[in-house]
C-alpha cells in the first residue's frame, strides 16, 4: 500500500500546488517540496526496514496488486525490489533538489510548473515500481507529458522544437515497446490460455529464438532511445539544453535511468538468450556512445549541451556494462546510474545557477568565475572530477566495475571504452577551464551561492562523496537482483 | 411484427418521433429554447427507452432490422453524441444569422439515419438509413447558407454523397443479382456455400468504395477536410462522430456476416486502405493551420486505425473497434465543443493561432482541449490510450504486422501535430483581449460544464477502461 | 401477369395507336405549314405583349415560391408513390399495413402542418407585409 | 412481354453507370454533375430491376422506388444549394468553388 | 378477338376522339350561349354546326408563324406533346366490354403518367416563345399542374384500395353493384377538381388567363399549332370526363335497356356538360388562391379520405 501512496502523494500534491498557485508561488513550491521530501523519507524508511532482507527471501520486498482491466488480465501491480528501491531513493533525492533549484528560477505560472514536475516524478516512480507491463508502459508515457510541458513552457529559446523532438523520439520507442509487450502477451495467452500482462507470468513464456529477438528488439529500441544509445541520442542535447534547470536535472538524472532500468529489468531478464546473442553489438553501441559522446561534448560551446553530451558518454558505460553479463559489471551499472544521476544533476544545477546570473549558456561568454564565485567553483570542480571518474568519488567505482566486468566479455571493446575516460578528462577540464579559470569577463560581476543553492549543491556533493567512499549499501541493495540475474545468465 | 419486436423498436420510434415533435414545435412557432429543451428531453427519453427494453434484446425484426447488443451500444453512442452536439448547438446557432430551429429537425433526422444504420441487416435498411443520414447532412452542412464556405461544403458533400449512393446501389444491385437476396445473413450463407464469384467481388468492391467515401478512407478522402472546415462546428462534430459510427458499424456487421476478412483479395484491399489512410491522413494533417482541417485529416488517420481493428474480423477486433469509437467520439466532442464555444459570431475559431495562449486566459477550456488532443494522440491517462492499445492488441493477435507497424509509425507522426496544437495553447498570449460578454449564460455554462464532464469522461475511460470493456463484451455476448 | 394475359388484349394495338397518333400529329403540323399563308410586316417579328413594346429580356427571374411549389410536388408526389403501393397491396397487408400507412400519413400531415405554420403555403403576397411596405414608402415620401 | 436477357440489361446498366460517372468526373457545371449522378442512380436502379427480374422477387423493384424517393430528396436539396451557390458566386462552375482548400 | 377487330377499335377510338374534340367547340359555344342567354354560332348549317368545319379549315390556312426569337424545335414540339399525350391516355379507358385499346394492368398509372406529360407542353411552349407573358403563364401552369397532380393521384388511391388493382377493367368490374362515387365521394370530388385544374380549364385557366396574361403560354402560337393546344384542351376535358365515369360512375355499367357503350357515352357527355357549365358559371380564382386551396384543403382531405377508406374497408372485412 505504501507504494501506491508514494505515487498518489505526488499526484495529489501536484494538483494541490496547481490549484493554490494563484495565491503564491512560494506556497506551490513549498507543497511540492514537502511532498517530495515526504516521499523521500518514506523511501528511506523502507530502506531501513528492508535492509536486513536485501539478500534473502523472494524476488520482491513488497508488492501491491489490484485488478485494473480484468478482461485483458491487466492489474495495477506494483512491486519493490532492491533495484527499484535504489532508483526511488535517487528519484526523490533529485526530485527534492529539482524543486529547490526552481525556487527562484520559475516565477511565472509556478503552480503549473510544480504540477508538471511532480507528475513527472510520479510517472518515474511508477516506472520504477510497475511490474505489470501495461502499467509499466502507462507510467512510461505518463512521465513524458508533464516533461513535455516543462520543456515547452519553461524552456529556452528553442524550447518548442526541443520539446516536440523529445516527445516524438521517446514516443516512437514507446510504441514499439507496446507492440513487443502485446506480442508477448498474446504469445503467452496462446500458451497459458489467458491474457496476462504480469511480469512474473510473462517471464515464463517460452519463445522461439527468432521471435524472442524481435520482441526484445522492440523493448531494446525503446530503452535505447531513452538511454540514449548513439544513433538515437539526437533528442537528448536539445531537450537537456533547452529545458529549465529542474527539467534538465530530472531528464539527465532520472529519465535516462528509466531506460537503463528497463534494460536491466526487462530486456536482460526476460530475454536472456536473445540479449546474449546481440550483446556484442549492444556493447559496441555502448562503446561508440562513450567515445562519440565524449568527442561531441568536447566540441560544444554551450554549457548545457556539453553536459548533455557527457550524459551520452556516461550512458554508454551503462550499455556496455549491462550487456557484458557479469555480476561485477551489473553492480557497476547500478552504481553508475546513481552516481551519474547525482553528478550530472549537479552539473546541470550549476549550469542553471550560472544562467540565472549570466543569462547565457555560452562558454565563450563565461570565464574567470572562480574569482567571483569560489564556492561554486569548488563544487563545480568536485563534480567535474566526479564526472571524469576520479577515484574516491562514486563515478570512479561505477566505471571501474563496469570496465572490469566488461573486460571478461570483450577485451578490445573494453580497451576502447577505457580511452573514453581520457576524453572525459579532456572535456571536463576544458569546461572548468572555460568557465571558472582564465581572465574574468567584464560583465561577470555577480554573487556567489546563496544558502538555498548551497544546500542543493552541498547535498549532492556529500552524496557523491559518500557513494564513492561507502558503495557497499548500494551493492547490498541489489544483491538479490543480481542473484536473480545470475540465474538467467546460466 | 409481435409485441416484443415492437418493444425493441421503441427507442428508434422515439428517435423518429423527436424530429416530428420538433417540426410541430416549429410549426406552432415556439422558441429556440423550448425546442432545444424538448429535443434534449426526447434524446433522454430515447436513452430511457433503450434502458427499458434492454431485456428484450437481442431481437431480430425480419426482414430489415436486428437489434442486438452491438446495435444497442452503437445507437447509444450516437444518441449520446447527439445529446452533446445538441447542447453545443444552442449557443452556436443562437448567435448566428440563420433561424436555428430547423437545424434540430435535420439533426434528429440524421441521428435517426445513423441509428438505423447500426441496426440494419439488409441492404434496404442500410440504404434508407444512409440516405436519411446523408440528406439531412447536406442541409446541416450548408445550414448557414449565407456563408460561402457553408454552401460550398454542403454542395461538395452532396456531390460526393450522391456519387457514393450511386456506387453503393450499384454494388448492392450486383450482389443482389448474384445472390438473390439483400439480407446480410443470406448473402453470407451464399458466400459460404459458393464462395466469392467475380461479380460478387466486383459488387462488394463497389459497395466498399461507397463505404470508403462515407468514412473518408484514402483514396476517397478528398471531401473530408473541406466539409469539416465549411460546416458549422457542431455539425462537424456530428459528421466526425455519429455519422461515422453509423457507417462503420454497418461495415462491421456486413463484414462479419459475410466474412469479408477471409477473402484474400478483399483482405488485401482493406489492409491497403488502412495503411494508406493512416499514412496520408497523418501526413496531410501535419501542415494544417486550420484546426478543423487538422481534425479532418486526423479523423482519416483514426479510421485507418479503426480498420486495423476491423481486419482480424474477430471478437477482440470488434470490441476494440467499439471501444475505439467510444473514446474517439468522446474526444472529438470535446475538441469540437471547444471550437464551438470559442467561435465568435462572425467567424469560427478555426485557425490554430486563434488558440494561442488559451491556457493563460481560459485554463479549463485549454485543459479540455489538451486532454482531447492527447487522447487523439493515444497518450495514457486519456481514453485514446486504451483504445489504441486494444486496436494494436487485436492487430497483433492476428499477426497483422504491417498495418500494426504502420499504425505505430504514423501515430508518432500524428503526435507531432497534436503536440503542436497543445503547445500553442501554452504559448504566451498575443495580446490581452477583453473578455467578450457571455450572451446566453445558462447554455454557455451548460456547455462549459458538459465539456468538463466530457474531459473527465476521457480521463475516466483512460484510467479505468475495464468496466466499459466488460460492458461491451457483455453486449456483444462474448462472455 | 401470364395468366392475366390469357384473356387480356395484346399490347400491339397500343403501339399501333401510338404510331397513328404520331403520324397524325406530324401530318397536321406539316399540313398547316404547307397551307398557311406568309406575311411580314413592321411588328411581325416582335413578341406580342399586348401591344406594348417589349422591354428587357423575357427570361425573367421568378419568385422562389415557384421553386417551393416544385419542391412540395417532388416531396409529396414521391410520398404518393409509396401510398399507391400500399393501396395496391391493401388487402394483403391488412391492419399492419394500415398502421404503417397511417404512420406514414401522419408524418406527411406533420410536414404539412410545418409548411403551413412556417408560411410556406402562403403563395401569394402577404397583404400585411404589402401594406407595411406601402406605408413605409408613404412615410418616406412625406418626409 | 419480350424476355430480355438479364445480362443484357446489366450491361446497359453498367454502361449507363460508367457514362454517368464519366459525366461527374468531366463536367464542370454543377447542374450537369447532378444530372450525371442521377444517371448513375438510375443505372443502379435498372440493375436492381434486372436482378429482381432474374430472381422473380419484388425486392429489387421496391429498392427502385426507394432510389426514386432518395433521388428526389437529393435533388431538392441539391437544387436549393445550387440556387444559393449561384446567388453567391454568380457561377455554377465547380472549379470556381475553391474557398476551402489546404493552405 | 381478331386482328381486324383490334384495328377497328383503334381507328374507331381515334376517329371518335378527334371528332369529339372538334365537335366540343361547337357544343361548348352553343351551351355557353344558352346559359348566358345569347345565341351562339347559328349561321353555318343547322344550328351552326358547320362552324366546326369552318374553324378547322381556317386554322389550317392561318399563318404557321414561328417567331424568329423563339426556340424553333421546342416551339413546334410543345403543342404536339399535349395533343399526343392526351390522345395516348385514352388507350386504357374501357369504353365497353372488350372495347379498349390496351388493357394494361398498370392502366391507372399510365393515365397519371400521360396526363402529367401535359405539363411539359405548357412549360416548353411558354419557355420557347421567349415572351414574358408566355413564360409567366408557363410557370403558373407548371406549378398548378404539378400541384394538382399530387391530389389527382392520391384521390384515386381509395378506388385502387378497394379494387386492389390499377387495371381499369378491374376497376370497372368492381363497380358492378355500387359505383365508387357513392363509396368514394371525397375521392370523386377531389379527382374532378384536380381534373379541372389539370386541364387548366376555366375556372382554373390560370396559365392562359386572358384578362391578365393575354393568352398565357400560347400567346405566340397561331395556326394549327394553336389549334393543337386547343384540341389538347378539349381532349383533356373528354379524358377527365371519361376517367371520372370509368373510375367513379361505373364505366359502361348501367341498366340493360341501353348498350354499355351508350351508357358510357351518355355519362361522359353529362360530365362534358358539367365542364362547360363550370366555365359558364364560375369566376377564375387568383393563382395563389388556387395553389393554397390545393395544399391547404385538398391535400388534408385526400389524406383523410385514404385513411378513412382504409379503416372502413378493413373494418367491414373483419366483421
Amino acid at each position: 500500500m505504501i507504494l501506491i501512496w508514494l505515487i498518489i502523494l505526488q499526484l495529489g500534491a501536484g494538483i494541490l500546488s496547481w490549484l493554490l498557485s494563484k495565491r503564491d508561488n512560494r506556497l506551490a513550491a513549498g507543497i511540492a517540496l514537502t511532498a517530495v521530501i515526504a516521499c523521500l523519507l518514506l523511501t528511506i524508511q523502507l530502506f531501513a526496514r528492508f535492509r536486513p532482507s536485501f539478500a534473502g527471501g523472494g524476488q520482491w520486498l513488497m508488492e501491491y496488486r489490484a485488478d485494473w482491466i480484468p478482461a485483458f488480465g491487466i492489474s495495477f501491480h506494483l512491486a519493490l525490489d532492491g533495484l527499484s528501491l535504489a532508483m526511488l531513493l535517487l528519484t526523490f533525492f533529485l526530485g527534492a533538489l529539482a524543486v529547490l533549484c526552481s525556487w527562484k528560477e520559475i516565477r511565472q505560472r509556478a503552480g503549473f510548473f510544480y504540477f508538471n514536475l511532480l507528475w513527472t516524478l510520479a510517472g518515474i516512480t511508477g516506472v520504477f515500481l510497475a511490474i505489470d507491463l501495461f502499467l509499466f508502459y502507462f507510467f512510461w508515457e505518463v512521465m513524458l507529458i508533464p516533461m513535455f510541458f516543462l520543456i515547452y513552457i519553461w524552456g529556452d529559446t528553442r524550447r518548442r522544437y526541443a520539446a516536440i523532438k523529445f516527445f516524438l523520439f521517446t514516443q516512437a520507442g514507446g510504441l514499439l515497446m507496446l507492440l513487443s509487450i502485446l506480442a508477448m502477451v498474446i504469445i503467452h495467452a496462446g500458451q497459458a490460455g489467458r491474457y496476462s500482462f504480469d511480469y512474473a507470468d510473462l517471464l515464463n513464456t517460452t519463445l522461439s529464438p527468432g521471435t524472442a529477438k524481435l520482441i526484445m528488439g522492440g523493448y531494446l529500441l525503446a530503452f535505447a532511445i531513452k538511454l540514449p544509445v548513439v544513433p538515437f541520442h539526437n533528442w537528448l542535447p536539445d531537450a537537456h539544453g533547452e529545458a529549465p534547470t529542474a527539467g534538465s536535472l530530472i531528464l539527465a538524472g532520472l529519465l535516462l535511468k528509466t531506460g537503463a532500468y528497463g534494460i536491466i529489468r526487462f530486456v536482460i531478464t526476460m530475454f536472456p538468450e536473445a540479449a546474449a546473442s546481440v550483446s556484442w553489438w549492444a556493447m559496441l553501441a555502448g562503446v561508440i556512445g562513450i567515445i562519440y559522446g565524449a568527442f561531441l561534448a568536447y566540441g560544444q560551446t554551450d554549457l548545457k549541451r556539453l553536459i548533455a553530451y557527457t550524459s551520452v558518454s556516461h550512458m554508454g558505460f551503462v550499455m556496455l556494462g549491462a550487456f557484458s553479463f557479469s555480476e561485477m559489471a551489473m553492480q557497476g551499472v547500478v552504481m553508475q546510474l546513481l552516481t551519474h544521476g547525482i553528478s550530472t544533476g549537479a552539473l546541470f544545477a550549476i549550469a542553471g545557477m550560472l544562467k540565472e546570473r549570466l543569462h547565457t549558456r555560452e562558454l565563450g561568454r563565461m570565464g574567470g568565475m572562480w574569482t567571483t564565485m569560489p564556492r561554486m567553483g569548488g563544487i563545480a570542480m568536485l563534480f567535474t572530477m566526479a564526472s571524469l571518474g576520479l577515484p574516491m568519488l562514486g563515478n570512479f567505482i561505477a566505471e571501474f566495475f563496469i570496465l572490469m566486468g566488461a573486460f571478461q566479455a570483450s577485451v578490445p571493446l573494453t580497451v576502447i571504452a577505457s580511452t573514453g575516460l581520457v576524453f572525459a578528462a579532456l572535456y571536463s577540464l576544458r569546461m572548468v577551464q572555460k568557465v571558472f579559470l582564465g581572465p574574468p569577463s567584464v560583465e561577470n560581476i555577480t554573487f556567489d551561492l546563496d544558502a538555498r543553492e548551497l544546500v542543493v549543491l552541498g547535498a549532492l556533493s556529500v552524496s557523491i562523496v559518500l557513494l564513492g567512499l561507502f558503495p557497499q549499501p548500494v551493492f547490498d541493495m541489489i544483491t538479490n537482483v543480481i542473484r536473480n540475474l545470475n540465474h538467467t545468465y546460466e | 411484427m409481435n409485441e416484443l419486436e415492437l418493444q425493441a423498436l421503441l427507442p428508434f420510434m422515439v428517435l423518429a418521433a423527436s424530429s416530428l415533435v420538433v417540426i410541430l414545435l416549429i410549426a406552432f412557432r415556439l422558441s429556440h429554447t423550448v425546442i432545444q429543451i424538448s429535443g434534449f428531453m426526447m434524446m433522454c427519453l430515447t436513452v430511457i427507452c433503450m434502458w427499458l427494453v434492454r431485456d428484450t434484446l437481442p431481437r431480430e425484426i425480419p426482414p430489415l432490422l436486428v437489434i442486438d447488443g452491438f446495435a444497442a451500444f452503437t445507437t447509444g453512442l450516437i444518441v449520446f453524441v447527439v445529446l452533446a452536439v445538441g447542447l453545443f448547438s444552442y449557443i452556436y446557432f443562437e448567435e448566428r444569422e440563420e433561424n436555428p430551429k430547423e437545424y434540430y429537425i435535420l439533426l434528429f433526422l440524421a441521428t435517426l439515419g445513423a441509428a438505423v444504420l447500426t441496426v440494419s441487416k439488409h441492404f434496404i435498411s442500410l440504404f434508407i438509413g444512409l440516405e436519411i443520414l446523408s440528406i439531412s447532412l447536406y442541409g446541416l452542412i450548408g445550414y448557414l447558407r449565407n456563408r460561402n464556405n457553408a454552401v460550398e461544403a454542403g454542395l461538395k458533400y452532396l456531390m460526393l454523397a450522391a456519387l457514393t449512393s450511386a456506387f453503393l446501389l450499384f454494388g448492392m444491385a450486383l450482389v443482389y443479382l448474384e445472390t438473390g437476396s439483400m439480407d446480410f445473413a443470406v448473402i453470407g450463407r451464399h458466400v459460404q456455400s459458393s464462395g466469392f464469384s467475380v461479380l460478387m467481388i466486383l459488387g462488394i468492391g463497389i459497395l466498399l468504395v461507397a463505404v470508403g467515401f462515407k468514412l473518408a478512407f484514402v483514396p476517397f478522402h478528398l471531401w473530408a477536410a473541406d466539409v469539416y472546415q465549411g460546416a458549422p462546428p457542431p455539425v462537424t462534430a456530428f459528421i466526425a462522430t455519429a455519422s461515422k459510427i453509423g457507417v462503420f458499424s454497418v461495415l462491421l456487421r456486413f463484414g462479419q456476416s459475410l466474412g469479408l476478412q477471409n477473402e484474400q483479395l478483399l483482405q488485401g484491399i482493406f489492409s491497403f486502405i488502412a495503411i494508406a489512410s493512416m499514412i496520408v491522413g497523418n501526413l496531410l494533417a501535419l501542415r494544417q493551420q486550420n484546426i478543423k482541417r487538422l481534425l479532418a485529416y486526423s479523423s482519416i488517420a483514426h479510421f485507418g486505425y479503426l480498420l486495423v481493428a476491423f481486419l482480424p474480423g474477430n471478437d477482440n477486433g470488434e470490441t476494440a473497434a467499439l471501444f475505439y469509437l467510444l473514446s474517439y467520439s468522446v474526444t472529438l466532442l470535446c475538441a469540437f465543443g471547444i471550437i464551438t464555444i470559442m467561435s465568435g459570431t462572425k467567424q469560427d475559431a478555426e485557425s490554430v493561432s486563434f488558440y494561442q495562449g488559451l491556457f493563460w486566459k481560459q485554463p479549463i477550456l485549454a485543459v479540455v482541449l489538451s486532454v482531447a488532443m492527447l487522447s487523439l494522440a493515444g497518450i495514457p491517462l486519456t481514453a485514446g490510450f486504451p483504445a489504441k492499445f486494444m486496436v494494436l492488441a487485436s492487430g497483433v493477435e492476428d499477426s497483422r504486422w504491417i498495418p500494426v507497424l504502420v499504425l505505430v509509425a504514423t501515430s508518432v507522426i500524428g503526435l507531432y501535430y497534436y503536440l503542436r496544437v497543445i503547445g500553442i495553447l501554452f504559448e504566451k498570449p498575443e495580446e490581452e483581449t477583453a473578455a467578450t460578454k457571455v450572451l446566453h449564460p445558462f447554455f454557455y455554462y451548460a456547455t462549459y460544464t458538459s465539456l468538463t464532464v466530457l474531459m473527465l469522461a476521457i480521463c475516466w475511460l483512460g484510467l479505468f477502461p475495464g468496466n466499459v470493456i466488460d460492458g461491451i463484451r457483455q453486449l456483444l455476448q462474448l462472455e | 401477369m401470364p395468366e392475366h394475359q390469357a384473356y387480356s388484349i395484346p399490347l400491339w394495338p397500343m403501339l399501333l395507336y401510338a404510331g397513328i397518333v404520331l403520324i397524325l400529329l406530324s401530318a397536321i403540323l406539316t399540313l398547316s405549314y404547307l397551307l398557311g399563308q406568309r406575311h411580314s410586316e413592321r411588328a411581325t417579328a416582335k413578341p406580342y405583349e399586348g401591344g406594348i413594346e417589349q422591354t428587357g429580356s423575357a427570361r425573367l427571374r421568378f419568385s422562389a415560391q415557384f421553386y417551393l411549389v416544385a419542391m412540395l410536388f417532388v416531396i409529396f408526389d414521391v410520398e404518393a408513390v409509396f401510398l399507391m403501393l400500399w393501396a395496391l397491396g391493401f388487402w394483403e397487408l391488412g391492419w399492419p399495413g394500415y398502421i404503417g400507412a397511417s404512420i406514414f400519413v401522419l408524418q406527411l400531415v406533420v410536414v404539412l402542418i410545418y409548411e403551413w405554420g412556417t408560411g410556406a403555403l402562403n403563395i401569394g403576397i402577404n397583404p400585411n407585409k404589402l401594406m407595411k411596405v406601402v406605408r413605409d414608402h408613404h412615410k418616406k415620401s412625406q418626409q | 412481354m419480350m424476355s430480355i436477357q438479364v445480362s443484357a440489361v446489366l450491361i446497359v446498366a453498367a454502361i449507363l453507370f460508367v457514362l454517368g460517372f464519366i459525366g461527374v468526373l468531366t463536367r464542370k457545371n454543377i447542374l450537369f454533375m447532378l444530372i450525371s449522378v442521377e444517371i448513375m442512380l438510375n443505372a443502379a436502379g435498372l440493375a436492381f430491376v434486372a436482378a429482381s427480374a432474374k430472381w422473380q422477387q419484388a425486392d429489387g423493384q421496391v429498392m427502385f422506388l426507394f432510389i426514386l424517393a432518395m433521388a428526389a430528396a437529393e435533388v431538392s436539396v441539391g437544387l436549393a444549394l445550387v440556387l444559393q451557390i449561384y446567388h453567391q458566386y454568380k457561377t455554377l462552375d465547380i472549379e470556381k468553388l475553391n474557398a476551402l482548400k489546404d493552405e | 378477338m381478331t386482328v381486324m377487330q383490334h384495328i377497328w377499335i383503334v381507328l374507331g377510338v381515334l376517329f371518335v376522339l378527334l371528332n369529339i374534340a372538334a365537335g366540343l367547340i361547337w357544343v361548348e359555344r352553343r351551351l355557353l350561349a344558352l346559359w348566358q342567354d345569347r345565341l351562339g354560332p347559328n349561321r353555318a348549317g343547322p344550328l351552326g354546326i358547320f362552324i366546326v368545319l369552318a374553324d378547322t379549315l381556317k386554322l389550317f390556312f392561318k399563318e404557321d408563324w414561328i417567331p424568329p426569337f423563339a426556340d424553333k424545335w421546342v416551339f413546334i414540339t410543345a403543342p404536339a406533346i399535349v395533343a399526343g399525350s392526351v390522345l395516348l391516355s385514352f388507350v386504357i379507358i374501357p369504353f365497353a366490354p372488350g372495347i379498349v385499346v390496351a388493357d394494361l394492368n398498370v392502366g391507372l398509372l399510365f393515365f397519371l403518367a400521360m396526363s402529367s406529360l401535359g405539363v411539359y407542353s405548357i412549360v416548353l411552349g411558354g419557355w420557347a416563345s421567349n415572351n414574358k407573358y408566355a413564360l409567366l403563364g408557363a410557370m403558373r401552369g407548371a406549378s398548378q399542374m404539378i400541384a394538382y397532380e399530387v391530389f389527382m393521384g392520391l384521390s384515386l388511391m381509395g378506388v385502387v384500395m378497394i379494387t386492389g388493382s390499377f387495371n381499369m377493367g378491374d376497376i370497372v368490374d368492381a363497380q358492378k353493384n355500387v359505383w365508387f362515387c357513392f363509396t368514394q365521394p371525397l375521392g370523386f370530388i377531389i379527382f374532378f377538381i384536380a381534373g379541372v385544374a389539370e386541364t387548366h380549364r376555366l375556372p382554373f385557366d390560370i396559365p392562359e388567363a386572358e384578362s391578365e396574361l393575354i393568352a398565357g403560354f400560347h400567346a405566340e402560337y397561331s395556326g394549327m399549332k394553336f389549334g393543337m393546344f386547343f384540341i389538347g384542351e378539349y381532349l383533356g376535358i373528354t379524358l377527365i370526363s371519361a376517367m371520372t365515369v370509368t373510375l367513379f360512375f361505373g364505366g359502361w355499367h348501367g341498366p340493360a335497356f341501353l348498350p354499355p357503350l351508350a351508357w358510357f357515352a351518355l355519362k361522359t357527355i353529362l360530365f362534358l356538360g358539367l365542364f362547360i357549365l363550370l366555365r359558364a358559371s364560375l369566376p377564375r380564382p387568383r393563382y395563389d388562391q388556387l395553389i393554397e386551396y390545393g395544399w391547404k384543403v385538398l391535400l388534408p382531405v385526400v389524406l383523410a379520405n385514404l385513411m378513412i377508406t382504409g379503416a372502413i374497408a378493413l373494418w367491414l372485412k373483419s366483421t
